[in-house]
């Protein structure tokens, strides 16, 4: 490979770049809604996977509606779809707090198996509404395409609509979690529901709530990566790994170990990449995440307290 | 009757006097119930126009439908039972190769018969199984020599999923392009089933400058792949790309938009101008819906069962050994088939034209090469191994 | 003022408390006393909400508490520092602190916590889990503290805090219960403390109130000998 | 810098901060053979850091702790166990779902190995000192129920039980008769005063009336320092000590 | 012969269960089961190895391994590679550019077996890798996390990524593995042709008697102080630490014990199914095994046994009956099993079963506690304690 400017080969490595921070504002947007279920909750939402999917057929739905119905709204459908499928999401998730999960905080292990469980009948769900093939929406033409800083550099569109999407996002997680009473009470609850229950946190609903906005930021997740793929019923199951690496590497509890960990992540795994097979670059990535686990037991950004 | 039980059925196959039960043995759960929906329906609307016509040898086929759920250790389980279990006639089925090799010893050892729909490696040759798809030779050797030609392409770039197709298909590729083509290859890589991310083979596609992107990128891992490379800006107008893996099955997620313009290597497209695949993409459309899109191996499984007839019909039995037999005469024909007119190989292939289509925004390709004869299936190919 | 009758808890099979009732009054401090295991913090976590109970009775200032769950409970006026301390160990002193102010009227910590307690003040940006184990006691009875209750429960206060904290924390009881005319609710060991704050006493025994007596009806001895029979 | 000593447990110069926070700081103790010693200070003063530190659950920033004049900070914690120091935590510490006697026979010292506990087998010795441990601990006719019913009271002689079990040398009990009934304390008192017949104990307290039932030599610890030491009235006495701890 | 019913079989009512598990297995299967249907249970008998050896290391070692799947499969896989030799003689492979090696390799462009299938020619050295590869890849992983201190769900993951690691090596690496293929088409163990009818027999005969086997293995390590120790590890791992334990040791040891025992579970599924794949050692399958014994009843040795059989009976029949909607049955069957029997089949057993028995009677008078979910380890163990000391005092 020896014939080409110094100039592409600043323009190669400005857009690996951008391949690594597009990986990780997905691999972030994929995390952040398991760092509040898993992370704070400790419900190990197997299901997660399905809800990211449910917001990406929720988007679908709403891209066929308006190109069947309002056509000349196409442009701006996307905004509406990220909304739809939080709320989609959320209230699937809501509801399923309800008749699942609530039984089974003392049982945190189980809710693997009953999340499992979910996840099968959501799979089924979407067969049998949409069908067994991958769908994608229409997207809007702005989209599309790359934005080119120089002639040589191209910085997709959608990566960088990941990007920015990940970033209100996360703050918004942020300032939730962190700067809210709600997110007090969250974080109380999760820590010793009976206790909170009796500083007159209320409990139940709040953890509904907590669950119902996990799962909703798994439907914008979805929303987000009808940009990059297609969505089909067993779509979820591709992503539930990955997304549980993120969250327990950068130790479950911290939102800013989940950032820290999907960047270490996506950098190792896209630097790697360049230079190796992809599958070899995966083995390296993961190897090096269990060695880092090895030296820090509980994640990169475990929150130590005395036992 | 004419065909008595006893006489065309001395293997205690499923037969009675006016039935006949076959299998059919497709993912409907999983990762792989994308690609296999269509071959399964297309199977489907082939028995049941064959039992329309009177059936086969007088009788009405009937269908044990099993889930290989895209697991190939339930692949097995389920072609044992109905090879031993249910005593199925024929099995129509399977998808990946992955699972054709995990059934196939089961098949082997209790002596059924597998009509396999996908194009695949080649390497292989079962008594036991009938290959209605391409082998490699038959999709690549045509299409590199297309793309040699009408291109003039010199640099190639190599890319697909990680499994054996991909890896069989690119070696052969690797071989005929340095060797017979004198061309070059400027890059190799494989990315794991639905992996989503392409970014940096698209930085490495965009460092090496290949003439043509040759790609055999299997099942979801497509939509983002074409998506990612339109965003590059790397499109029908700057850039050559042939493709073995994407029929209008895929075409449906990619979106026309982001193919506009590529090419695909196949033996079938929806759009064949001609009176037997009109009446197939009609029965086809009545039968699943206006909405829906026919593939390359949805039409390789639609041929299944007609083969299968045909064979009995020859054979006057249901006897695998006998359809066997008769099937490796060479003389086993369609002239009915949705692709043109399919012949049976002695080699368990079928011979058939190897087409290039160039995609349009509507999904639907124009092709715009066709092989000037048909093509002989070669699934050990010398030279190439 | 808080009332509660015919109350019943158990665990399964086994009842724990049998049919207890009791008055206390606004400004009123009641001691229960009892051995271990004879049902003080069952007692404590029924009245709370935290465990099942049955009850013909169960009102705070005539308002009805039964069949309502904790933090409704804590809505009407009752608050409750644990035993065992129950602090939330992953959140910082504050926001342990914090977790109380939804309910009560105040905004922000008050000034005489941090006072009563200057420790957490100083320690207020640390972990929860973090402090020494009198430290999270007081922390936890800050955090009963700052929800302005009408009744408030405390189950074994004093446990792991220094003397003279002790003391402070009597005096602190003994101030808030006349100036907001509260109902304390409190069971404890160390009989001074029970001495310096209880109007009335009460033993416990196997689940059932067995004795009573004003404080200043009895000594130290006196009660030294109920609970050793 | 240390030196070869008659003390069973010596302690010199140990530090530990959390993040810059120095919990225990220069500290120099030594405890004899045989000897009951009680420690008492301020909330947050070190108590119990310093026995995680002796115990091997914290690491030292800087000193050394030398038990029989082997030094134990390099050392982890079941092996520090096996030295003979035995520690009762603050918040008792038992297996909620074995039954006390299991409690008792899988706290024993033999039998630790991993092939060890899988050929290990119960002897008359064992099921003799398991019935004067619970005798000890007043757990006799609750040796068949399950630990987790126990009550709060219960449990703490549970533990101390646990660590009878393991005949350590030196006994660390960290606030043993916390949430304890007076009677509950007296005997735990008596208890004690049986227990250090022939081993050192290491008592942290915050009840005086208990502390002066037990105590022969008491130490006083402010802010990770010594504060003070000596016997109990000269302790209790001492204005620096009623100023930061007891309270006038 | 007390020692071994008190033991190995968990005393009377474990000698019972055991008994009863043994009738089921070795007798009426056999009669009741036309010979497909008997090997489609010897196949799922092999995944019970698996959950037997998660009830050991999570029900009462408390670690929950999401990386079962890696034990089976490199049982599995190690079994795969002696057959594969096998079958790869010169002469079955004479149409490949280099006959005598395995036709994946040849595919793939290999002229030479690789060394490391080289050993895998021996059946002696075959038979000590399905014992020791897993033992002592258990060992390491073990080591590096246990001593490390790494535990609960980072374990879990940790697990989890290790299967990822190993799938994808395969996939990845096809030219010595088979990639995603696996290696199929095996045909003979030593020249004894495993695909007849009478090899199937044996094949699941043998099966049943070495799941019996590990099961009483199992049954004595639990009734032993170490199963104690696990007990109390889950509840308390500091307290064990400070009784003098070196708790990482435990848990290496009972995480290698619990990869053997599937690593045996993967190797009688290659002889019973004649292949092996990447797809039986992925995420899916290591979960599906960690589901088996929850059905079942994660501390029960006998109840994972009926876990896995009911799950995939479930699994067959819906799947031929409701092809299309088998997945709605399957989600529904794990949902109300957590919901509503959450100590799974034995604690169904232990709720309704076993109250009407006589067997009530000699329980201990206490109530039994409501996490343990298994009477027959259960019973034994809080009885047994003064038993035990009784009986070993007589002989
Ligand atoms: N979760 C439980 N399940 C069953 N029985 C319990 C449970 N918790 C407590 N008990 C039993 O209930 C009785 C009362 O316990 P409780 O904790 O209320 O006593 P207490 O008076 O607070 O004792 P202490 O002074 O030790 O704190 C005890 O006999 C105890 O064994
Ligand atoms: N991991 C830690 N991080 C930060 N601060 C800590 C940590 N561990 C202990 N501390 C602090 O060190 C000091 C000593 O704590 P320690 O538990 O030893 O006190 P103590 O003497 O046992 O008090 P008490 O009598 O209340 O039990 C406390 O101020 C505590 O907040
Ligand atoms: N045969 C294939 N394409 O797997
Ligand atoms: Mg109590
Ligand atoms: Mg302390």
């Amino acid at each position: 490979m020896g014939d080409f400017t110094f100039q592409e080969l600043t323009s190669i490595l400005a857009m690996q770049g951008f391949v690594g921070i597009s990986l990780f504002s997905v691999l972030l947007l994929m995390a952040l809604g398991l760092a509040i279920i898993f992370g704070q909750m400790g419900v190990i939402n197997m299901a997660h996977g399905e809800f990211m999917a449910l917001g990406a057929y929720t988007t679908y739905m709403l891209s066929m509606f308006t190109r069947t119905h309002y056509p000349e709204l196409m442009p701006y459908y996307f905004f509406f779809a990220i909304i739809a499928s939080f709320l989609v999401a959320g209230i699937v998730g809501y509801l399923t707090e309800f008749a699942l999960i609530r039984h089974l905080y003392k049982r945190p292990l189980d809710t693997l198996l009953a999340t499992w469980g979910l996840s099968l009948i959501m799979q089924q769900m979407f067969r049998t509404f949409f069908g067994s093939r991958e769908v994608s929406p229409a997207l809007p033409d702005w989209l599309m395409g790359s934005w080119m800083p120089t002639d040589s550099i191209f910085i997709p569109i959608n990566g960088m609509f990941v990007l920015g999407l990940t970033t209100v996002v996360t703050f918004a997680v942020y300032y939730l979690m962190y700067r809210s009473s709600w997110g007090l009470n969250v974080r109380a609850t999760t820590q010793n529901r009976v206790m909170s229950g009796a500083v007159g946190i209320n409990t139940k609903q709040v953890d509904r709530l907590t669950f119902a906005l996990g799962c909703g930021i798994a439907g914008i997740a979805g929303a987000a990566f009808t940009t990059i793929a297609s969505t089909g019923p067993t779509t979820g199951s591709l992503y539930i790994v990955d997304t549980f690496m993120v969250v327990v590497f950068g130790g479950a509890a911290s939102l800013f170990g989940t950032i820290a960990s999907a960047f270490t992540i996506a950098q190792a795994q896209s630097i790697l990449e360049f230079f190796i097979s992809s599958s070899m670059a995966k083995v390296l990535t993961l190897l090096t995440l269990i060695i880092i686990l090895m030296i820090r037991p509980e994640g990169l950004f475990a929150s130590k307290v005395r036992k | 009757t004419e065909f008595p039980t006893a006489e065309v059925n001395t293997t205690g196959l499923a037969v009675t006097d006016d039935t006949v039960t076959v299998g059919i043995l497709h993912s409907l759960t999983g990762t792989m119930a994308i690609s296999e929906t269509g071959a399964q329906e297309a199977e489907r609307l082939a028995i049941k126009q064959i039992n329309e016509s009177g059936g086969i040898l007088g009788r009405q086929i009937r269908v044990i439908r099993e889930d290989g759920a895209s697991d190939w250790p339930t692949f097995a389980e389920k072609a044992r039972k109905l090879l031993i279990n249910d005593k199925v006639a024929a099995v129509f089925g399977c998808w990946t190769s992955a699972s054709r090799k995990a059934v196939l010893p089961v098949f082997e050892q209790h002596n059924g018969i597998l009509y396999y729909p996908t194009f695949y490696e080649g390497l292989e040759q079962s008594k036991n199984v009938i290959y209605t798809g391409q082998e490699a030779t038959q999709q690549i050797l045509a299409g590199l020599d297309w793309v040699a030609e009408e291109k003039g392409a010199k640099t190639y770039f190599l890319i697909g999923s990680d499994y054996i197709w991909p890896r069989t298909s690119m070696k052969i590729a690797r071989i005929h392009i340095e060797q017979v083509l004198g061309g070059r290859v400027v890059g190799e890589e494989y990315k794991p089933l639905g992996d989503t991310q392409f970014g940096s083979i698209i930085n490495r596609i965009r460092l090496r400058k290949p003439d043509v992107i040759f790609a055999a990128v299997v099942g979801g891992s497509n939509v983002a792949w074409f998506r990612q490379l339109n965003a590059a800006g790397i499109n029908s107008d700057n850039q050559t790309l042939l493709t073995l893996s994407v029929t209008e099955d895929e075409v449906l997620g990619i979106g026309g938009e982001n193919l506009e313009g590529f090419y695909s290597v196949m033996k079938y497209f929806q759009s064949l101008d001609n009176p037997n695949n009109k009446a197939f993409v009609e029965a086809f459309k009545a039968e699943y819906g206006e909405d829906s899109v026919i593939g390359d191996v949805t039409q390789a499984a639609y041929l299944g069962p007609w083969l299968w007839k045909a064979a009995v019909e020859k054979a006057g039995s249901f006897d695998i050994d006998k359809i066997v037999e008769v099937s490796r005469t060479g003389e086993i024909e369609l002239d009915t088939a949705p692709e043109g007119y399919v012949r049976l190989h002695p080699n368990h292939h079928l011979w058939s034209y190897t087409r290039i289509g160039k995609w349009n925004r509507d999904g639907q390709a124009t092709v715009v090469y066709e092989s000037p004869e048909l093509i002989e299936p070669n699934p050990f190919p010398e030279g190439y191994q | 003022m808080f009332e509660v009758e015919n109350l019943q808890v158990s665990y399964g099979q086994s009842q724990v408390i049998h049919d207890i009732s009791f008055k206390a009054n606004p400004n009123e401090t009641l001691a229960i006393m009892g051995r271990n295991g004879m049902g003080k913090t069952t007692l404590f976590k029924s009245l709370m909400g935290i465990l099942p109970s049955s009850a013909s009775k169960l009102e705070v200032a005539g308002v009805d508490l039964l069949g309502n769950e904790s933090y409704q409970r804590v809505a009407k006026g009752v608050a409750y520092v644990p035993q065992g301390r129950m602090i939330f160990p992953n959140l910082t002193v504050k926001e342990n602190i914090e977790t109380g102010l939804k309910v009560g009227k105040y905004k922000e910590i008050p000034d005489e916590i941090y006072s009563l307690f200057p420790v957490l003040h100083d320690m207020r940006h640390r972990k929860g889990g973090n402090l020494s184990g009198g430290q999270q006691q007081q922390l936890a009875i800050a955090r009963a503290l700052v929800t302005n209750p009408k009744v408030l429960l405390l189950d074994e206060p004093t446990e792991g805090i220094q003397p003279s904290i002790i003391k402070d924390i009597a005096k602190v009881l003994n101030e808030i219960r006349k100036m907001r005319d509260i109902t304390i609710i409190v069971s404890e060991q160390v009989l001074s403390f029970t001495m310096e704050i209880a109007d009335r006493i009460i033993v416990i025994e196997k689940g059932k109130f067995i004795h009573e007596d004003l404080r200043e009806a009895v000594d130290a001895d006196k009660i030294k000998k109920y609970l050793t029979v | 810098m240390s030196t070869n000593t008659d003390f069973l447990l010596a302690i010199e110069d140990l530090t530990v901060s959390f993040d810059g926070f120095k919990a225990v700081d220069s500290l120099t103790m030594y405890i004899d053979k045989n000897e009951l010693r009680v420690i008492i200070g301020p909330n947050g003063a070190g108590k119990t850091t310093l026995l995680d530190l002796i115990c091997g659950k914290t690491k030292a920033s800087g000193g050394s702790i030398q038990f029989k004049n082997q030094e134990i900070t390099k050392l982890v914690e079941h092996q520090i166990t096996r030295v003979g120091i035995g520690r009762k935590f603050q918040t008792p510490s038992i297996y909620e779902n074995l039954t006390v006697y299991q409690n008792l026979e899988v706290s024993y010292s033999e039998g630790r190995s991993v092939l060890g506990s899988l050929f290990f087998k119960s002897t008359p010795k064992l099921e003799a000192l398991i019935e004067e441990v619970a005798s000890d601990i007043q757990l006799t006719e609750l040796l068949d129920t399950e630990a987790g019913v126990l009550s709060h009271g219960q449990k703490q002689w549970l533990e101390i039980g646990m660590l009878l079990m393991q005949e350590p040398e030196l006994l660390m009990l960290d606030e043993p008769v916390a949430g304890m009934s007076a009677k509950e304390r007296d005997e735990t008192a008596e208890l004690l005063n049986r227990l250090c017949k022939n081993r050192s104990v290491i008592v942290i307290e915050h009840d005086m009336e208990f502390v002066k039932k037990i105590a022969r030599k008491v130490t006083v610890l402010h802010q990770g320092k010594i504060l003070a030491e000596g016997a109990m009235e000269k302790v209790q006495a001492d204005e620096k000590v009623i100023e930061v701890y007891l309270g006038h | 012969m007390n020692f071994f019913i008190e033991r190995f079989l968990g005393g009377k009512q474990g000698a019972v269960a055991i008994g009863i598990l043994a009738l089921l297995i070795l007798v009426i299967f056999p009669l009741a089961l036309d010979l497909f249907r008997l090997n489609l249970v010897g196949k799922y008998l092999t995944f019970a190895f698996a959950a037997v050896g998660l009830v050991l290391l999570w029900g009462y070692g408390g670690i929950l391994s999401l990386g079962q799947g890696v034990f089976f499969g490199l049982g599995g896989y190690a079994m795969a590679m002696f057959l594969k030799l096998e079958a790869s003689d010169p002469e079955s492979t004479a149409i490949q550019t280099t006959p005598g090696i395995p036709d994946f390799m040849d595919w793939n462009q290999l002229y030479e077996l690789p060394w490391f299938w080289v050993p895998f020619e021996s059946f002696t050295f075959t038979l000590l890798a399905i014992l020791v590869l897993p033992a002592l890849f258990a060992y390491i992983i073990g080591v590096a996390m246990f001593k490390r201190r790494v535990g609960g769900v980072y374990f879990a993951i940790i697990t989890q990524v290790i299967a990822v690691i190993l799938t994808v090596l395969i996939v990845g690496q096809q030219g010595f593995t088979g990639g995603i293929n696996g290696i199929t088409d095996l045909r003979t163990l030593n020249g004894w042709d495993i695909r007849t009818d009478s090899a199937k027999y044996i094949l699941y005969f043998i099966n049943a008697l070495l799941l019996l086997a590990v099961i009483m293995i199992s049954r004595f390590v639990l009734t032993s102080k170490f199963g104690r120790l696990l007990l109390a590890m889950k509840d308390k791992e500091d307290r064990v630490r400070f009784s003098g334990y070196d708790v990482s040791n435990f848990k290496i040891f009972i995480f290698c014990l619990s990869a053997v025992i599937s690593a045996i579970g993967g190797a009688m599924f290659t002889l019973q199914v004649g292949f092996m794949s990447p797809s039986l050692l992925g995420v899916v399958p290591s979960i599906e095994m960690v589901i088996f014994a929850a059905v079942g009843g994660r501390m029960s040795l006998i109840g994972v046994v009926y876990g896995t059989l009911l799950i995939n009976f479930g699994k067959t029949g819906f799947s031929e009956t409701f092809p299309e909607l088998w997945l709605f049955f399957m989600g529904g069957l794990f949902i109300a099993v957590v919901m509503f029997f959450p100590n799974g089949l034995a604690g169904i057993y232990n709720k309704y079963v076993s109250k009407l028995a006589f067997l009530q009677r000699y329980l201990p008078a206490i109530k039994l506690p409501k996490s343990k979910a298994d009477t027959q380890s259960n019973a034994s163990s809080s009885a047994s304690t003064s038993d035990n000391a009784a009986e070993g005092a007589k002989s």
